[in-house]
């Protein structure tokens, strides 16, 4: 047995994505941010979008690029701090967005990327987060209901992988990546570098190939990634 | 093992297309490997947590840490890769198993399936069999076509107590490759030197039979 | 700052242990067992266990011997085949089995090291394994309360860690020991190597040592973890 | 930087015991950092990824990849450990987060904490604090004693959304180190300079005052 070479064009990657589609992005911050892939899909011009991202990177930097040029109308997140830009949408209502506990947000994805339906939790309760979810006694206490998040596509950055998409990430590169490569339909990622199949070596494997539907090694690495200078 | 048991495996080689990732459930199923080309493009999964098993070892060369869910020293190939129980079943659950093959005491007409327990006589547990025929994409069976005692075990309902209800798409016996469709079990091939009528009188429920006569394998 | 050094002898980790405990073991067949933990376990005496194990190994080996120690009232697992020592056992009511499916039962340990108080799922609907769970309507279909698990003490087995308890597996040896790790109030770790601080890089740790609370050692590997001879 | 905030930023290093494990809220808990020796016996935890965090870089020698939760870029220390989000929050809602410390709007007399929303004002997002202020076993707050107006920030009962209730065992300011016990805030120690009667001015609920003068920092 050999196993399937995934390793494909950006384009023609991201033009599966259809208006209408929920896309998870990866990324915690610049770190782990699929930047040419999202590049990618601000050219592919797909619209009506709902993002599913911890945070909306800053103004001019990453999913910034997809609410500046209309692609986005729900945002499913944690924390907006850094991105004003993004605030001013929402608070004008051009955009949705549903704020979610990190932690939970991250057991939401994991579970949609697990075949799990849902998670019971009592993180938030007693405060409006918890208001309009269902609630579930379990041992006299009352949990709440955590659906589990599915996408249509996931956009993932990654530092290594083999042509199977077999990928490992780098420090805080990490964060919601590994979760989103579980949970969407189709999944895309983006690494560094592509190394032959079996220089990864299969204990050091973050995300099992598997998971992985298309692969694009990133040529040269735009100055999208590198240090923000504040 | 009989020359009928090895063109069943061999026939059920043919299911796995290639890029497939595909679980091979314990016994005769795990078999099947044996079928595929050196250079097939496959990946083949494991419960305990592999992805990319590559050939069996013998003792001498096995690594002690190194084993498939039915306890076989396996080895890895150029891409494998290793992961935790859960990561492991969250591959079954989220639906990236293409295809899984299994055991079976009982298959029901309309694809329920029954391979872990008999009450009383056989009870070790379920293992990782409910998920696998409950959320692989594609279930099927390899199973001999009649028990030891020569009971039938394609059955309109199942006696025993279920691993999955409506899960199994094909069959594959010692006697025939049979599909489960809306209207029951589905004559599809047969072994070469058994009849469509043969395959009938050996199981219990009615089975469709093609209007040419089928292919054999 | 620095981190904190979790060595300590096995007999001291052990002795923590008490009749009527919760005790979760890692390994699937051999591999990931902690052989010598279990050893001190069987030393040390505490009754009237309750193990949670994938599986009971096979006659004479891992956890058999606290079985045939009479140590263990309850069983949490998932597969018993490998052991007709334990089979007898449980047929003869001397231990209470609960089986579990293979990936619920990881899914359920994983939500107790997660502070997840249950997860959803509709794996076993139709099936005895259904029989006794509380039900919960989400969209119209009923989906089985999968409640988390927690225990006193998990005794895990590891290729290699450092002084704070980072830990790294190796191969299948790794299965349910990243979960367990995660789960009990109290962690054992047993590693074949322990390397400086700082020898185990940060992006190959698979436990953080935040989870574990005491780590010893392996002076020397005894024939409990040699390859099964069939 | 104040003196006085300078104090209160060194009076709450102090509650680090050695071998804790340690999240520092974005903000002023930050700075806590600068006050522990270099050998003391800590983990730090930022919820992006990362126990062992190190000193912050400056950006000439900063790793594009290694940011802590608030942006810094900060530095791993031998025995560092990477990780998901998942697992990162497995951590603080499993209880192994010995302490954190967070900034605050408000802290009411029985240990509500608001400090992500002012409705109409600013909302952008209630990030990881939920759990951490719900999870951690000790929650400690450091925060200035009034706002930029001069209005108290403890406060009989919160009038902001709250991140988690009951949840604040001390609060840090740079007037006194408070306590919320059964009987509501409780004196422990002044800011050098600030009587109890300064502290209870500007404090908008009951305090209990020591019977002796409490000590200073």
């Amino acid at each position: 047995m050999k196993l399937p070479d995934k390793r494909c064009r950006i384009d023609q990657a991201i033009a599966t994505i259809r208006d209408g589609d929920t896309v998870m992005i990866g990324g915690f911050g610049v770190p782990g941010t699929p930047m040419t892939l999202i590049r990618a899909l601000v050219a592919h011009g797909a619209r009506d979008l709902t993002i599913i991202k911890n945070d909306a990177n800053e103004p001019g930097m990453g999913v910034d690029h997809l609410l500046r040029n209309g692609q986005v109308s729900r945002l499913i997140t944690t924390h907006l701090g850094l991105n004003s830009h993004a605030i001013g949408l929402m608070n004008a209502g051009d955009i949705r967005v549903e704020f979610n506990a990190q932690g939970i947000l991250a057991e939401r994805i994991r579970a949609g990327g697990s075949g799990i339906c849902a998670v019971l939790s009592d993180i938030g309760i007693g405060t409006e987060l918890a208001q309009g979810k269902q609630v579930v006694e379990m041992a006299g206490k009352p949990h709440l209901v955590e659906p589990a998040l599915r996408a249509d596509v996931a956009l993932i950055h990654a530092d290594r992988a083999d042509p199977f998409g077999n990928l490992a990430y780098v420090a805080t590169a990490r964060n919601f990546n590994p979760l989103m490569a579980m949970a969407a339909r189709c999944v895309i990622a983006e690494a560094e570098t592509v190394v032959p199949l079996g220089a990864l070596a299969a204990d050091a494997v973050h995300t099992a190939g598997v998971f992985v539907d298309h692969l694009a090694e990133l040529k040269e690495l735009s100055g999208d990634y590198a240090v923000v200078q504040r | 093992m009989s020359s009928a048991k090895n063109r069943m495996i061999a026939r059920a080689a043919r299911e796995i297309a290639p890029g497939m990732v595909v679980n091979l459930g314990i016994g005769m199923p795990t078999k099947v490997v044996n079928h595929l080309a050196s250079d097939f493009p496959v990946c083949l999964h494991t419960e305990n947590g592999l992805t990319g098993i590559g050939p069996v070892l013998p003792p001498e060369r096995a690594d002690r840490n190194l084993i498939d869910a039915g306890g076989a020293y396996v080895s890895t190939i150029p891409g494998s890769a290793f992961f935790d129980s859960a990561t492991s079943f969250a591959m079954v659950r989220s639906g990236r198993l293409d295809l899984t093959m299994l055991g079976a005491f009982e298959v029901s007409a309309n694809g329920d399936l029954a391979n872990w327990k008999i009450p009383g006589k056989f009870s070790p547990g379920v293992g990782g069999g409910i998920e696998l025929a409950q959320k692989a994409r594609r279930v099927v069976v390899l199973t001999t076509h009649t028990d030891r005692a020569g009971a039938p075990k394609l059955k309109q309902q199942c006696t025993l107590p279920l691993t999955a209800c409506g899960c199994v798409a094909r069959v594959f016996t010692d006697m025939a490759v049979i599909d489960i469709t809306e209207r029951g079990f589905a004559l599809i091939e047969t072994l070469e030197g058994i009849s469509p009528g043969e395959v009938a009188n050996a199981t219990d429920a009615p089975l469709i039979l093609p209007e040419a006569p089928p292919p054999t394998f």
